[in-house]
């Protein structure tokens, strides 16, 4: 298992958010984990990535409890996180951000590979490398947040609502990338609202609601079941 | 919860009368050491409306001391007003400098106040200093007169009590404020300053205002403090250890208190000035040392100050009580 | 015409004075920009640069250029130890950045009050051939000193820019101003580029303090004070956090201080700056080559 | 009675409200939904003062109000709560309650104020914690106060963003039993922000959609849960690539 969550329990203060939480992610997989509004997701990519620590249960990378680690080291582990909201530097120009991307020693010797592999991936960066990522469009910011994810190298990238606040071109666009990603061998763990096209490129899907996992499964299997529509709609 | 505050009480007056039979069995020096405890005290309330209640750190309130003591200290020398009038005068002449500053550093969160505060203290020295024929300069003015009706006094116990009343008058003007409808809107602005202008607060004329009366109030201490010394000059008034002390004094009692002044100034005011009567000459600055060392460990250690430490305690041990 | 190149003369003078400004608040720009934390102590590191200069140079007889590198390095790891104990403590809680102002005040009072035990209240000064020696380039005359100070404080503010758009680190130590959770997310570790933005600050204003010894004769205590506040203008003036617009702000303080000094006099270029300074915070606190500050 | 009219809100590269136009009637409950990021609480923002808008107008009884400084607004009328609660922290619940009768619609005395809190505290079921110190509330405890104290500014106009988030579904259905309480019997206005769909749309008596900063649908509860857009919108289109 290349990621594993075990019950874990995490939250803000005396807001707990997530209860007993177990989710693992084998090698080369695309795992979605879906949901409506405030039910955990975000938090859960919080606690995985070491932007949060959880209140108990611990996290396993490549077999090593990472629980305790700060973010930086598990970045350099291979574990990066494409956050929400983007968070890029915005005075800084597109390629600054991509090297800002690759700034951990694992990474930084591959720099130059990885930089024209990106480029392949999303020509329109090479075009507007010069521009400071805080002038781009919505689109272009997202495609330059996954962007800068991938220069990290990481053996799994998180992904947290890749297509939010995009227009629906742009969705199909990212969803594509992100196919397209999969086909390169990249792990994914993505979370998103969006949950037909998500489960439309997953391998597996968890679903959360309040703070739980629900439901779990092949993606195919989920798509179809009425569990799912209650999550999301509540009714 | 009867038979507590019935302690309460009886504690407060062993302590109140204990300050006032003090003068009666201690020698000068102790006396002394008191008295400039209760001025330090009041000196760093009058700071905590901004500073503590309002979050807004000042670090130039030497300037309104200064503006206070020259103030009454003109009128008395130059028009015969005798301080217990000029000290009002004192007061509006420093509070409003204290609005003025505030109008010009309070727009944004941040740390202007205290920057606007530190420049402003700057420029009252300069500007003192460079009005010669009004504020004698770098002379400064020596107050000749005499006698209770122009609030000097021959002996120390005298001013002990001077000191002693506007200490008291400053708890008690804590205590009535942070209950006050101002207070209440001043404090909620510190806390969350959005949400204060949700309820309705304008937030930049209620931390002006703030700063007016801890400006005020600070006047009326530098009255009080040039009636204490007889003579002010701008070198020993505008310095910035006063400022710093003040703040000092304050954070570390417990700002936003209305006993963390008189906490702080208990503790920091009689040891820098033993160490000072120790080794005053050998080692000059030993006793700012002290207030340097202590605001750090206390901010970095003890946030909330003694008062909020020893609060805590209590609580906590009340509720393991039960 | 006399006159006129008095005035002029004087008005350099100002302009490399202002100079040198820029390099002293660059460093508090810096901290300002990348923690949000200010740097009350600026001025007192300035001050123990000037006694660094002072010592190296009376004890060793070592050049005074030379004893600005001992400087940089000297107060880049004061600037570190004083980081870990002061600023790394408190600067993520909330209310982290009013606290940091009240634990820097605590380390300047520390400093003065050390430097008076150590050194005595009474001014030094030190001898060297840079101060003695003149210069003059079209007509306008100025010490060797006064002139290096000047171009090494312009060369400094350049060098840092460069170094933060260009050098890996110091895109490290932007990307942390502009988004600590960015930052965190690619894997940069946040405390430690804190923690060398603090002590690249504090080394800048050690060597700031090494060039104002060479030339100002007033190496006390309580020296940092006066460097101090003249920071701090330039700093608000400049808009808090951004590099080059320290060199212009300074350079205008200076003029203005050189400009109050011919309209009035002397003891009124200082009342000058502060009232402008006022006026700036009034009228424009994100200051001139800052960005407005967004409400909310 | 509030009309918001083809307001434009951006972020440097982002469009997060795309004209969108809004009325509410008097003493109308209006549910106001959307996926994450489609701009409900930047919508708040703008009616509130939070943000100006670059475009647009919002109007209050006919009176426009755009970019009026958040502390008039409430002066005129309107209060919120905030999606995480503000709590004023080291003031009582109390005073918390009483600072927004003091400086809300009406100057309200110190005495006059703590009536008014605390009947608003009864109202929410807090007054037994009405001196415990603000920090020391849970997060429901938090909400319930913040709704208290909006309320107590004396509004006819009430937002609330997210207000039962978090809570489990008792506590939630108790505080939208109350919410509809304040429009039934107090005869007050509320727009509600709302993730929680069970909550909004049993209470609304109409809903609005959001989606992408622009609007998508508007209607009864009914024609909101059945609309095709609105359900594409919640679990996402099929993606085929």
């Amino acid at each position: 298992m290349l990621l594993e969550l075990r019950k874990i329990n995490a939250g803000y203060g005396d807001l707990q958010v997530l209860w007993d939480v177990d989710l693992t992610v084998d090698k080369g997989e695309i795992v979605s984990l879906l949901g409506s509004n405030g039910a955990g997701k975000t938090t859960t990519l919080r606690v995985v990535s070491g932007l949060l620590k959880p209140f108990s249960g611990s996290v396993m990378f490549n077999g090593k409890d990472i629980t305790k680690l700060p973010s930086n080291k598990r970045v350099e582990m291979g574990l990066a996180l494409v956050p929400e909201g983007r968070q890029l530097f915005p005075e800084m120009t597109v390629l600054d951000n991509l090297e800002m991307g690759a700034y951990t020693k694992r990474a930084r010797n591959k720099f130059h590979d990885t930089l024209e592999w990106v480029f392949t991936l999303f020509p329109k960066l090479k075009e507007r490398r010069t521009q400071l990522a805080g002038t781009m469009s919505g689109g272009e910011q997202q495609m330059l947040a996954i962007a800068r994810g991938l220069m990290s190298r990481p053996e799994v990238l998180m992904m947290d609502e890749p297509s939010m606040g995009l227009a629906p071109k742009l969705v199909l666009e990212i969803f594509g990338t992100i196919k397209k990603l999969r086909d390169e061998g990249v792990t994914i763990l993505l979370v998103e609202q969006n949950a037909k096209a998500a489960l439309d490129v997953s391998d597996r899907a968890y679903i959360l609601e309040t703070g739980k996992i629900v439901l779990q499964g092949p993606a195919q299997e989920l798509l179809g079941m009425d569990e799912v529509r209650k999550a999301y709609l509540g009714i | 919860m009867e038979l507590n505050s019935t302690w309460k009480w009886i504690v407060v007056a062993i302590l109140f009368i204990l300050a006032l039979i003090f003068p009666l069995f201690a020698d000068e020096f102790m006396v002394s050491i008191l008295m400039q405890a209760y001025l330090w005290a009041f000196l760093a309330m009058s700071w905590d409306v901004i500073g503590g209640y309002g979050g807004q750190f000042s670090l130039g309130h030497a300037a309104f001391i200064a503006l206070g003591a020259y103030t009454s200290t003109i009128l008395l020398e130059s028009y015969g007003v005798s301080p217990w009038i000029g000290m009002w005068a004192a007061g509006l002449v420093a509070g409003a400098a204290g609005a003025l500053v505030g109008f010009a550093s309070l727009r944004l969160r941040g740390p202007f106040f205290a920057l606007g505060t530190i420049a402003f203290a700057e420029l009252v020295k300069l500007l003192l200093l460079y009005f010669k024929d009004i504020t004698g300069g770098p002379l400064g003015i020596l107050i000749t007169k005499s006698g209770p009706e122009y609030m000097l006094f021959e002996s120390q116990a005298h001013y002990y009590y001077l000191m002693f009343a506007l200490m008291v008058a400053g708890v008690l003007f804590l205590k009535w404020f942070e209950a006050s409808r101002f207070g209440i809107g001043l404090v909620a602005i510190r806390e969350d300053e959005e949400a204060a202008e949700g309820v309705g607060i304008n937030v930049y004329r209620t931390k002006v205002i703030g700063a007016a009366i801890s400006a005020f109030l600070t006047g009326i201490g530098g009255t009080i403090y040039a009636q204490w010394i007889h003579f002010i000059r701008p070198d020993i008034i505008v310095k910035l250890e006063y400022s710093t002390q003040i703040a000092a004094i304050d954070v570390v009692g417990g700002a936003g208190t209305p006993y963390g002044g008189l906490i702080g100034a208990l503790i920091l005011v009689p040891l820098s000035l033993y160490l000072n009567a120790i080794f005053g000459g050998m080692i000059a600055g030993l006793s700012l040392i002290l207030y340097g060392v202590v605001l750090l460990v206390v901010v970095v250690m003890v946030p909330g100050g003694i008062y909020g430490l020893v609060r805590r305690k209590w609580l906590s041990r009340k509720r393991g009580g039960k | 015409m006399v006159e006129f190149s008095a005035y002029t003369q004087l008005l350099v003078s100002y302009a490399i004075l202002g100079g040198v400004y820029g390099l002293t608040a660059l460093g508090l720009s810096l901290i300002w920009g990348v923690m949000k934390a200010v740097n009350w102590a600026h001025g007192d590191f300035l001050m123990v640069g000037m006694y660094t200069a002072f010592w190296t140079v009376t004890l060793f007889g070592i050049d005074p250029y030379i004893a600005a590198i001992v400087a940089f390095i000297l107060l880049g790891l004061l600037g570190m130890v004083t980081h870990v104990i002061a600023i790394e403590p408190v600067v993520e809680k909330p209310g982290g950045h009013e606290a940091t102002l009240l634990t820097t005040l605590g380390i300047s009072v520390i400093l003065e009050s050390l430097a008076l035990i150590l050194w005595s209240p009474s001014p030094r000064s030190f001898q060297n051939v840079y101060k003695s020696t003149y210069i003059e380039v079209f007509g306008i005359r100025t010490s060797v000193a006064e002139a290096i100070a000047f171009v090494v404080s312009i060369v400094a503010i350049v060098a840092v820019d460069q170094f933060l758009k260009r050098v890996r680190i110091g895109k490290a130590i932007r990307a942390v101003s502009q988004n600590p959770v960015g930052a965190r997310v690619v894997g940069i570790d946040v405390p430690k580029i804190r923690l060398m933005t603090f002590g690249l600050g504090v080394a800048l204003a050690g060597m700031a303090g090494v060039l104002v010894a060479t030339f100002y004769p007033n190496i006390r205590p309580l020296a940092g004070y006066v460097w101090d506040i003249a920071s701090y203008v330039v700093v608000i003036f400049a808009g808090l956090g951004t590099i080059y617009g320290v060199i212009f702000a300074g350079i205008i303080i200076g003029v203005t201080e050189g400009l109050g000094t011919i309209v009035f006099s002397n003891a009124f270029r200082q009342i000058l700056v502060y009232v402008v300074f006022l006026a700036v915070l009034l009228l424009r606190p994100q200051g001139l080559f800052g960005k407005a500050l967004r409400r909310v | 009675m509030l009309e918001v009219r083809d307001v434009v809100k951006r972020f440097g590269g982002l469009v997060a409200l795309n004209r969108v136009s809004l009325t509410v009637k008097q003493n109308e409950l209006l549910g106001l939904i959307g996926p994450n990021g489609s701009g409900k609480t930047t919508l708040f923002n703008v009616i509130t003062g939070y943000y100006r808008p670059e475009e647009g107008r919002v109007l209050y009884r006919g009176e426009d109000i755009t970019g009026l400084r958040p502390h008039l607004i409430v002066k005129k009328g309107i209060a919120r709560t905030f999606q995480i609660p503000k709590p004023f922290g080291r003031l009582t619940v109390l005073e918390n309650v009483m600072s927004a009768a003091m400086y809300g619609r009406k100057a309200a005395s110190r005495s006059e104020a703590k009536e008014i809190a605390m009947d608003w505290l009864e109202y929410v079921r807090l007054k037994d914690k009405a001196d415990v110190e603000a920090k020391a509330l849970n997060i429901v405890e938090r909400k319930l106060m913040e709704l208290a104290r909006a309320l107590s500014t004396g509004p006819d106009l009430l937002l609330l963003d997210e207000l039962v988030a978090g809570l489990n579904p008792s506590e939630m259905m108790e505080v939208v039993k109350l919410v509809r309480k304040l429009v039934d019997e107090r005869g007050l206005t509320i727009i509600m922000v709302e993730h929680v769909m069970k909550a909004v749309m049993s209470i609304s008596d109409r809903v609005f959609v959001l989606h992408r900063g622009a609007k998508l649908a508007e209607g009864s509860p009914q024609e909101v849960s059945r609309d095709p857009k609105v359900i594409e919108a919640y679990l996402g289109e099929p993606i085929q690539v």
